[in-house]
């Protein structure tokens, strides 16, 4: 029976591995920069959102709730209601956010989101100009 | 047969079992360690998609594909797209394909790098899935970059692709493939060449080659049997008749060859990413300009499409009837024949030991077999 | 139901022995101490009931290693605090978790990942799926996304390492307390087929009684 | 094309939809023959995949048999029509192995009875008692709304586009109760007697 004598030796080369840098992210306390354009959760800007309900009608898991925000809105906003999204139907597919006709609804990079109460996954957009500028 | 079955002992190996590949079970019938009786039960994931995408309209039903194979939503989402195409008759610009046939290739590499950590995790290789793993990662970070999802991309959109290229992306996939091509070097003095691999997986899982054709075997499977076909090189779609790669192909038709097979294609797949870099266009429409753009409407007609994945063929059959919805799509996956047809032939007479493996060898993805 | 040693808490009988001897303070710092060590090492049993398998490999190897954090995978429910149901689940699935869950020993937890097990996500028309799952089996931590990244995954790890250090009521007490109403809910939906409950005394399933 | 000459023979039509698909409609009784010739005499060896549609409006379903040859490099579909009702198929179990399992999917799905097939066992479903889903007839909405309750916080949601009509009334009537107070206001400056003008309003 001849031994595989590479076989045996060449998976010790991992070995070498012992001094290289390590490649873990520390999560928590070290955050990994997630790219502009990632699709993570919803940002609406109200002062230019119309209410036109075209996000809510290309949602194809009917996420998305047409409701009357309490704080200050764009006058011109037709209907009076800006978009409220169900965190238990959204797939981040980004179609409302292709045909907003002003583009006011966009998707942020923030993307982390446990909760103890599956209840309380009813997301109101944050209300940001841009990505990165906060408005309320 | 059914002589066979007496004395035996019936485990269920799945469908909560860390060596199975997805959501699935395999009921087997024991002597000993020997299998006697493989029988694969699916419907775990089953969640009727066909019924989904005939409610929805074409664009909402583009959202929804991807999820039909979870370790590689690409090649589903490029087949989706080019039914669409090939129904309504748009023609795509050459920056657009060259962009599709780019994600192909990376989401290639990427399932290759799972499938990696799979096929090492199920022989007790420990080491092999915690770097395999993060590298596959490095590839998600690049297509987090290019399309926003990190697994679930969207992104190929009847009529093209739904974004451009961000700034220095080339060059930063360029860097991660020069790192790919050195780890590759190191997965096979650690993993292809270990003798704990090559002992358990040489002569494993053997595939008649003469079933291989006519029971529509596709993928590693077929070329592991020294079978020279691809549908990249047979029936070439986007741009994979002017870019420069070969078919690798093994003669044994066992685990190894198969594992073999996979390595050889990592490195075409690098190969046809360099040509992609090298000739991508700078200027082009990336998407095609649709009259209205919630209004797709589909011809009474009906078509079939096939991809390469990176398991084997993948097939989608499309039929619309003139109004924006779809009357029918089918989807035929290379795991539905290998884990029905195929594994249940394969498994009699092995060990218990080689269920996760050879499993794992076919590329198994049990949300194809029932979406 | 008798939680014992291993429930939440210290059990009672243990807690009057403390009293009589005056010893209260100690009592205290033990179940602090207790559930302490409970947070820090959550053993898991990931069964990936849909898309979000997919995340749990890059979760728990090297790149985002939650081992960091004391989780880590077993292979059997029995030995497992934590089962993550990884998505949607099909009523065929449902029926095996109603089974592993309750093979699990208590403390027990359960942490979802992804829209569907929330209220239906993509799959809301679906026939075959589960639309609301903590109407069937409690659910302690809920993860949003398609698919939950491993950074929201280790956030619910967070949550819930949280919630046991600060002693706060959890799902299988609540499964335990309303045993009836969550049945009467899988029955329901599951159509009466369904396996006897885990408590069921096998060998003498005929003569129909509780163990 | 070769093969379209051969079908010619056989009175049959090929279509080339596609650069490599190409489609051959024939009647359910000539079915289970063409096939067979396809395999044996065309060097068609392997079945791809079998279709099935449901065509409601018509009454039928149609059934698509996708074969290629040892080179792979296209694929024919082999397209035929049988009746919703009591729809009945033969089965290919016996000359390609894998027809076992995408018939038995298909018996699942839609229904279609296959005489001969050894295991019509569950596919993917357990325990199903209601209509086979893939039929068109079958609501799927209705289905789940009938076992799975959602959640209820979302009563609150409005209807934008009553919502939008409503405003717009509201303006309406804003922009009309406006012009009328200007008329008053107007009026009030010719009379002099500006409550029972105000009441009147009212």
């Amino acid at each position: 029976m001849a031994i595989d004598i590479k076989g045996v030796l060449s998976p010790l080369s991992a070995i070498g591995t012992l001094f290289e840098h390590p490649k873990t992210l520390t999560y928590p306390q070290a955050k990994k920069d997630i790219p502009v354009g990632y699709r993570g959760f919803h940002i609406n800007n109200l002062e230019t959102c119309i209410g036109c309900a075209s996000c809510e009608e290309i949602c194809m898991n009917e996420a998305i709730d047409m409701i009357h925000p309490d704080i200050e809105y764009n006058p011109k906003n037709t209907s009076g209601c800006v978009p409220r999204i169900d965190y238990g139907r959204c797939c981040w597919c980004s179609l409302c956010t292709d045909v907003c006709p002003p583009s006011s609804l966009k998707l942020d990079n923030i993307c982390t989101h446990a909760e103890c109460d599956p209840d309380n996954f009813l997301y109101m957009p944050k209300n940001i100009k841009n990505i990165g500028e906060d408005v309320s | 047969m059914k002589n066979n079955l007496e004395n035996t002992i019936k485990i269920f190996h799945g469908p909560q079992h860390p060596g199975i590949t997805g959501n699935m079970s395999v009921e087997l019938d024991l002597l000993g360690e020997t299998i006697k009786r493989a029988q694969t039960h699916v419907g775990y994931l089953h969640r009727g998609f066909e019924k989904l995408i005939e409610r929805r309209t074409v664009v909402q039903a583009f959202t929804i594909v991807c999820r039909i194979c979870v370790p590689e939503p690409d090649p589903n989402e490029e087949n989706f797209a080019r039914a669409v195409e090939n129904l309504t008759g748009l023609e795509i610009s050459e920056k657009a394909k060259y962009i599709r046939t780019m994600v192909l290739e990376m989401q290639r590499l990427a399932t290759m790098f799972l499938w990696m950590g799979g096929q090492a995790g199920s022989i007790g290789l420990g080491l092999i899935p915690q770097w395999s793993v993060c590298d596959r990662d490095y590839m998600l970070d690049r297509f987090e970059e290019l399309t926003g999802g990190r697994v679930y991309h969207m992104y190929a959109f009847p009529g093209g692709v739904r974004r451009d290229l961000p700034e220095g992306f080339l060059e930063r996939l360029s860097d991660l493939l020069d790192y790919y091509e050195k780890r590759i070097i190191v997965y096979n003095n650690t993993f292809f060449d270990n003798v704990i691999f090559r002992k358990r997986a040489i002569g494993v899982g053997v595939v008649n080659r003469d079933d291989v054709l006519k029971n529509a075997y596709v993928g590693q499977t077929m070329r592991g049997c020294g079978i020279k076909k691809d549908v990249r090189k047979d029936m070439p779609y986007l741009m994979y008749d002017k870019l420069d790669f070969d078919i690798p192909i093994q003669q044994d038709g066992d685990v190894y060859a198969r594992a073999i097979v996979r390595r050889d294609e990592m490195l075409q797949s690098i190969r046809i990413l360099r040509q992609i870099i090298k000739q991508m266009p700078k200027e082009g429409e990336i998407l095609q300009k649709i009259p209205k753009h919630r209004k797709f409407k589909l011809p009474s007609d009906d078509t079939y499409v096939q991809t390469e994945s990176a398991r084997g063929a993948m097939s989608y059959y499309m039929a619309g009837d003139g109004s924006e919805k779809i009357r029918r799509m089918q989807v035929r996956g290379p795991s539905l024949v290998h884990a029905y047809t195929l594994l249940e032939k394969l498994l009699v007479n092995t060990e218990l030991a080689d269920v996760a493996m050879t499993m794992n060898s076919l590329g198994i993805c049990p949300p194809e077999i029932e979406r | 139901m008798e939680s014992g040693f291993y429930g939440s808490s210290l059990d009672d009988s243990l807690k009057c022995k403390f009293e009589e001897s005056g010893l209260e303070n100690t009592h205290k710092i033990m179940e602090k101490a207790v559930n302490w060590f409970r947070s820090r090492s959550i053993f898991v049993v990931a069964y990936g009931t849909g898309c979000g398998a997919i995340e749990m490999p890059p979760t728990f190897t090297s790149r985002y290693d939650a081992e960091r954090m004391g989780v880590i995978g077993v292979a059997t429910p029995r030995q497992a605090d934590l089962i993550i149901l990884s998505g949607y689940l099909a009523y065929k699935t449902l029926r095996r978790v109603i089974r592993t869950y309750e093979q699990m020993q208590r403390p027990r937890y359960i942490m979802t990942l992804g829209s569907c097990p929330i209220n239906g996500g993509m799959y809301w028309d679906s026939y075959n799926t589960i639309k609301k799952l903590d109407d069937y089996i409690p659910v302690d931590v809920a993860v949003t996304g398609c698919m939950p990244r491993p950074e929201a995954v280790i956030d619910g790890f967070v949550l819930l390492q949280k919630r046991i250090k600060n002693g706060e009521k959890a799902g299988w007490e609540k499964y335990d307390e309303n045993f009836e109403f969550y049945k009467d809910n899988q029955k329901r939906v599951l159509g009466g087929h369904i396996d006897p409950s885990y408590e069921t005394d096998w060998y003498n399933l005929k003569s129909g009684g509780k163990a | 094309m070769d093969l379209a000459s051969k079908l010619e023979r056989l009175s049959l039509e090929l279509v080339q939809k596609q650069d490599y698909l190409y489609k051959v409609t024939v009647n359910l009784e000539r079915l289970e023959s063409l096939l067979l010739s396809f395999l044996n005499e065309f060097g068609y060896i392997t079945l791809d995949s079998i279709n099935c549609r449901d065509d409601l409006e018509d009454g039928f379903f149609t059934i698509t048999y996708c074969l290629q040859t040892k080179k792979r490099d296209h694929i024919v579909m082999v397209q035929t029509k049988i009746q919703r009702e009591n729809a009945s198929l033969p089965t290919m179990h016996t000359i390609w192995p894998q027809a076992e399992i995408m018939e038995r999917e298909m018996h699942e799905m839609f229904g279609v009875d296959f005489p001969g097939h050894p295991t019509l066992i569950d596919f993917a479903l357990e325990y199903w008692d209601n209509m086979p889903p893939l039929r068109r007839d079958f609501d799927t909405l209705e289905y789940v709304n009938s076992m799975n309750p959602f959640r209820k916080q979302r009563g609150d949601a409005l209807d934008a586009k009553e919502e939008m009509k409503k405003k717009r009334e509201a303006k309406k009537a804003a922009k009309l109760k406006a012009e009328k107070e200007a008329q008053t206001k107007a009026a009030l400056e010719a009379q002099n007697n500006p409550s029972d003008e105000v009441k009147d309003e009212e």
